[in-house]
């Protein structure tokens, strides 16, 4: 896919399924935003055109996450962003400043797609990491301390993250 | 100390550390150091509004909050696209970065 | 029930406090940390997380399922963009070579896996330096 | 005692003050970029404590979504090299403008001053009549009822600009990174979060603060985000589509200010029992209209007439 050539083709979604949940879940944000729904006259054609727009924008790679994933992630990517707070907060109060940066790579074993993106992303809120550079199952990542065990703890949140997507983790 | 008195020192206390990062816009040195603080304004300023609105019993700033929540990456996006050119000007023929 | 409310009101100022200090944080972080990388590293995180504490004050404060949700989706805006935003701008500081602390120690295998890069396809090629 | 409020305001009072400085003597155009961008910020927590949320909103959703990125396209074409060193005047040159401006100071100070600390407005008369206006936010009954004509106009003003940066030239292909997949992820998720807000904000503005000018500025950062991450707009619909949707605001608005006359009643004076259809309709199509308005705009120049502008569709 070349740049710019990404065309706004409104079925490319896989079926009636990503459709549907999409439908419900953009109604739902409506009545969020409403408090309690009402002023549909807008709200219909609001969210049928969210629904158009995020189906036809989307790449044709379709992905989905599993509940059960959703629900086993959540708890641990709000425990370990929490840590990533206190970490963070600890350095940057001290007054010797302790840290000891880092740039690394970390070449994925998550498979190319939406699942090394979103691992890319996540690891912004984890202790000490900072995703630099994502090329072809390669990541440049910038660590705040080098001492940390980051290997072990990257492969953990890859492994989290596949279990997210409901992918396989390529063997090494 | 009234609620509303606290929800106003809060906001004081989240303007003034908007104070220190102008340090950072101004100081520099790289734009994207000046563009890190502008962004933390705008995250900043979500807790201000947020603050705001309770303590002046105005729920209408919850919007202008979550205005700025929705937003806070448009300027950075930017930013990185058009200012901040990595030398490179030719099509990139892979979309995996 | 009066000592339950208690309680909860103490903690959630107590989730207030923290969150202003997380504020706090990103704002030193921004000021003390010495290059791009750290003080993004800094700020990604404890905004997140400080926002993220004042909300759910906010939305124990009230109990309410409208303030609740309203709480929700502004967490979640947040916690959706400034994670990629950070990861931009680190990209473009990283590819556009902005210089790293001098204390930052590179990894040999980067050095090796870059000089591949270089070759077959030239995307990035000429940045890295500089 | 001081209270914790009036602190505040104190801060920021002094904190836009200084970055109006700042932003006013920053030789590096960068610089002076981000501070315009923290400034709208600011301003917009100005408006909030001036109890104008209606503009607040308006102003966090131009400021941090159009301006920024507006002023940072336009610095990212002259590049940043540019950013000359002015040759300051001479002393006397220097002296004259001092004065020019501490006397303009000094004469709107003298205003403010003068002007009576209880202003009676006419707000007494708008909260009188708001049964007749068909909504319930003064604001909204304001822009397009009582005052209809302040907001047609504006839409004239804003067509206007359009025709002149359409006039300026075609817009340029601009050059810039490949987006990426993580920014591409992030325009899919935000684009209909977008329009869903930006529909919440027209609603909003029935009852509340909001209305189509917010509304149609947060869509328009759509826009912008769809043009900055390379997505390029559907050919066949930069043709009439485009004019079309450009000029329908001020159309319809013209259209409705003269279908309504007739009998005893002027220009823009909506029949009784059709003041809330009429209002929804026109800000309806203002949201759009402002939307593409201000994203044209930031495109800079008309779309290019070469590949399939109708005929061939889309060339390569």
């Amino acid at each position: 896919m070349r740049r710019g050539k990404r065309e706004i083709s409104i079925f490319s979604g896989k079926g009636l399924y990503g459709a549907l949940v999409r439908l419900v879940a953009f109604s739902l944000l409506w009545a969020v935003l409403t408090q309690g729904g009402g002023g549909w006259i807008i709200g219909v054609p609001a969210v049928v055109l969210a629904t158009f727009l995020s189906l036809g924008l989307h790449a044709p790679i379709s992905w989905r996450w599993r509940p059960m994933g959703v629900l086993r992630f959540i708890p641990y990517f709000l425990w370990q962003s929490l840590r990533g707070g206190i970490d963070v907060s600890r350095r940057a109060l001290h007054p010797k400043l302790p840290i000891d940066p880092a740039v690394v790579h970390h070449t994925l074993l998550l498979p190319p797609g939406p699942s090394q993106v979103f691992f890319a992303n996540t690891i912004n809120l984890l202790p000490g990491t900072l995703s630099a550079d994502l090329h072809e199952g390669h990541l440049t990542i910038h660590m705040l301390d080098a001492g940390l065990e980051y290997v072990m703890e990257l492969k953990r949140v890859e492994e989290r993250v596949a279990d997210l997507f409901g992918v396989e983790l390529k063997r090494r | 100390m009234t609620m509303s008195e606290f929800y106003f020192g809060y906001a004081l206390f989240l303007l003034l550390t908007v104070a220190i990062s102008l340090i950072r816009v101004l100081r520099g040195p790289t734009s994207g150091d000046r563009m890190l603080s502008a962004q933390l304004f705008g995250t900043s300023g979500v807790g201000i509004l947020l603050l705001l609105g309770r303590g002046m019993e105005m729920p209408a700033l919850w919007d202008v909050a979550l205005v700025f929540a929705l937003l806070a990456a448009v300027a950075a996006v930017a930013f990185v696209q058009r200012v901040w050119k990595s030398g490179e000007q030719k099509e990139a023929k892979s979309d995996a970065s | 029930m009066a000592g339950e409310t208690v309680i909860l009101e103490v903690f959630i100022f107590v989730l207030m406090i923290l969150g202003a200090l997380f504020m706090l944080v990103a704002a030193l972080g921004i000021l003390r940390m010495p290059d791009v990388f750290t003080r993004m590293s800094c700020n990604a995180k404890s905004v997140t997380i400080g926002l993220g504490f004042l909300l759910f004050a906010f939305m124990l404060h009230f109990r309410e399922l409208g303030v609740g949700s309203r709480a929700l989706a502004t967490i979640a805006f947040i916690a959706l963009t400034i994670p990629v935003a950070s990861h931009r701008i680190g990209r473009s500081a990283y590819l556009s070579g902005v210089s790293l602390w001098e204390g930052t120690i590179r990894d040999e295998l980067g050095e090796a896996l870059k000089g591949t890069r270089e070759g077959p396809h030239k995307e990035d090629a000429g940045d890295e330096k500089r | 005692m001081i209270s914790a409020l009036s602190l505040f305001d104190l801060v920021l009072i002094i904190l836009l003050l200084w970055l109006a400085w700042h932003l006013l003597s920053a030789r590096d155009l960068f610089r002076a970029t981000v501070l315009f961008i923290t400034y709208g910020l600011l301003m917009s927590l100005a408006w909030v404590r001036l109890k104008a949320p209606d503009v607040a909103l308006a102003e966090a959703a131009i400021g941090a979504g159009i301006t920024g990125a507006l002023v940072l396209v336009a610095l990212g074409r002259f590049g940043e090299a540019e950013s000359d060193e002015a040759e300051p005047g001479s002393l006397w040159l220097r002296g004259l403008v001092a004065s020019a401006a501490l006397g303009l100071f000094a004469l709107l100070g003298w205003a403010v001053w003068s002007l009576p600390t209880e202003m009676a407005g006419l707000k007494a008369q708008v909260f009188e009549r708001m049964g007749e206006s068909g909504v319930e936010n003064p604001v909204t009954g304001v822009l397009l009822n009582f005052r209809a004509w302040d907001t047609l106009l504006e839409m004239a003003v804003l067509f206007l600009a359009v025709l002149g940066a359409w006039s300026l030239g075609e817009a340029e292909e601009p050059s810039m990174p490949a987006p990426g997949e993580s920014l591409l992820a992030l325009v899919r998720l935000l684009i209909p979060l977008i329009v869903l807000v930006s529909g919440y904000l027209l609603w909003l503005g029935e009852t509340a603060p909001g209305g189509a000018f917010q509304g149609g500025a947060v869509l328009a950062s759509g826009f912008v985000l769809l043009l900055l991450a390379g997505v390029r707009p559907i050919p066949s619909l930069m043709g009439w589509p485009l004019r079309a949707a450009l000029g329908s605001g001020f159309a319809l608005f013209l259209v409705v200010a003269v279908a309504v006359t007739g009998g005893s009643r002027m220009l823009l004076e909506y029949p009784p029992g059709w003041e809330k259809g009429l209002i929804l309709l026109i800000e309806g199509v203002l949201t759009l209209a402002i939307a593409v308005t201000l994203g044209v705009l930031f495109a800079g120049g008309r779309p290019p007439a070469s590949p399939g502008a109708g005929k061939r569709g889309e060339k390569r």
